[in-house]
């Protein structure tokens, strides 16, 4: 393990000799113990998380073994410090003084005679602080180093470039289902249901018919055999001829011949076109 | 870095700058970022190159010059693909355009009245307009009676963003008609006289 | 773009993506931009290769795998030019926000009794709703305990701005055993003399 165990308060930005001021002298070292000078006590609670990071700066810095206190002057102190807390703040100096009971607890337990044979079953009366301090030991480790992991803001920046968006509404997606659930609507409503005799090739009659027509979208006369494309063989021959005949049907094509034999000529019915 | 920057560390050290700026950088704001202040003109050069290197790399991502100062921005033409990222739902065609279009896909070419016809109620000239500016729609002909109305026929567009090859692809009605009866059996009514006009 | 997209293509689509992206993109998310789904494996390459081409190319930003996808962010050691644009210091923690976050993320989920155990002091309430509102924090339940006190644990969000995929690549908790040199050496004593001279 490299890494030194620094267990001084990480953030006290003055160094620990000028911690604090009694009557105008500097309080050049911590306390030996837990005795806290009530005039240096805003100060020391600013820089200790608690009794536990006292206790812990103790025993790193002091050199104190914190189970061989003398307990006596330290409940008077304790006694006293408690009562200069009172005006300021009591929650702080209950939480001190709680540390100092348990000190106070585990000392007179080790102060009682056991009985010879039951020392392996009995507890050490310091397990339970040696533990907590263990522990707060560790936590205290874990967030300076998490404090140390790079970290978004201070230490690195996310990147996020702007999204150009035209201002084009998005457009909606459509599929076959809702195609056919619109048509299913419509012949639900209109009672349509009989008409069993639109079927796929009808429907491509319906498709070659808008074919022609953009074809013949300019309005100019075509030839008729050009709107035919031989590759879709004799069915697909005849679904054009089909689309044709439809198509003068419903007066949307005109279709010329001069003479028997004669190149015929398909347009679009008058003025049918676009004026493009 | 620290020491000796050089002309390519800066150029860095400005496009790190731009990429995590939540907002156009005036070149005045990224003098800041320099040891000492390089002046205008270097900042304009830098800026230069790294609008031509990132152009010049064909990225989805490109640095423009707005008033407010300097950024990058995605291009216009990866919209389509970020888009795809976007939780909002996405919009639907009220009923009156899926069904507009229903009736023009299976019908075409069929002119407004005969759509109106069908549906049994006016249509908007809204409900073609989108459908039009959808690119799905439009109009092949005119037919050849009083006020030659406009025929509307489905565009090449609409089978493409369908999936289909050709519109006899279109799921059959056929079998939409065998649902029906089945609906309609289901619910004991009479088979309702075939509608006379409807001649295909 | 549209017809014939080229591996290339599809790099810059998803660069373009986690360029633009306001949070991480998870692979999953990142499958969505494709016309069809290429799967996890084939995204998870392109990444890989996008992350080596932006690392050989020694930019200020890199691409990074945080705990809720993959994201840009700029190098550490960029920072400092960075910083020189910043308009206000990004808030430093205190001691007790710290140790809080430390012993909920690594403890967790805790209640606020749990970590007053631990510390020896009582948890200021600005000290979780700091943690909170950074949004590294939340409840994630109650114990069934009298009370019902609420259970922190640490976010995703947490993990993504520490740079982290998951609780697993926290730093390793110290085993601290020298610290305890004295009290190991007081109770590897005979325990059953309790050393006489001791003063009350």
């Amino acid at each position: 393990m490299d890494m030194t165990l620094e267990l001084a308060p990480a953030d006290t930005a003055e160094p620990l000799d000028v911690l604090a001021r009694i009557y105008g002298e500097p309080l050049l070292e911590l306390p030996k113990d837990l005795y806290i000078p009530p005039d240096a006590l805003q100060v020391i609670l600013d820089a200790f998380e608690g009794p536990l990071d006292l206790l812990l700066y103790l025993i790193r810095k002091a050199n104190l073994d914190v189970l061989d206190i003398p307990m006596a002057p330290l409940t008077t102190q304790y006694l006293e410090y408690v009562e200069a807390m009172r005006a300021t703040n009591l929650e702080l100096a209950a939480e001190y003084l709680l540390m100092a009971a348990m000190l106070l607890e585990i000392k007179s337990r080790m102060l009682l005679p056991r009985p010879p044979r039951e020392n392996a079953t009995e507890e050490d009366p310091r397990a339970e602080l040696v533990r907590r301090l263990l522990e707060y030991e560790q936590m205290k480790l874990a967030a300076l180093r998490l404090d140390g992991l790079p970290r978004v803001e201070r230490d690195f920046e996310w990147v996020g470039v702007f999204v150009a968006e035209k201002v084009v509404e998005r457009q909606p997606e459509v599929s076959l289902h809702d195609l056919q659930l619109a048509w299913l609507r419509i012949m639900k409503k209109a009672r349509l249901n009989q008409h069993h005799r639109v079927g796929r090739e009808q429907l491509s009659v319906r498709e070659h018919m808008t074919a022609i027509l953009r074809k013949l979208g300019d309005g100019s006369f075509v030839v008729f055999d050009t709107l035919f494309d031989f590759r879709l063989g004799a069915s697909g021959l005849v679904v054009s001829f089909l689309a044709v005949l439809e198509l003068v049907k419903e007066k949307l094509v005109e279709v010329t011949q001069n003479e028997a034999f004669a190149p015929i000529y398909v347009k679009l019915a008058d003025g049918n076109h676009d004026d493009a | 870095m620290e020491t000796t920057t050089t002309p390519e560390a800066w150029l860095r050290i400005v496009e790190a700058a731009l990429l995590a700026a939540p907002a156009p950088l005036p070149v005045s704001e990224l003098r800041k970022l320099f040891d000492e202040d390089p002046g205008p003109d270097l900042v304009r050069r830098l800026l230069d190159e790294l609008r031509a290197d990132w152009s010049a790399a064909r990225r989805g991502v490109e640095l423009v010059q707005l008033a407010s100062g300097w950024r990058f921005q995605t291009r216009a033409e990866y919209q389509v693909y970020l888009d795809r990222l976007k939780e909002e739902r996405p919009p639907r065609y009220s009923r009156a355009v899926m069904e507009t279009l229903a009736i023009i896909a299976y019908r075409q070419p069929v002119t407004r009245g005969d759509i109106e016809d069908i549906r049994g109620v006016a249509v908007s000239p809204n409900v073609l307009k989108t459908l039009e500016s959808r690119g799905w729609v439009d109009v092949v002909g005119h037919r050849d009676t009083p006020g030659r109305p406009a025929l509307f026929a489905t565009t090449r567009r609409f089978l493409d963003d369908m999936g289909l090859r050709s519109l006899t692809e279109l799921p059959a009605l056929t079998e939409i008609e065998k649902i029906m009866d089945l609906i309609d059996a289901s619910q004991t009514e009479p088979a309702a006289a075939p509608a006379p006009e409807e001649e295909v």
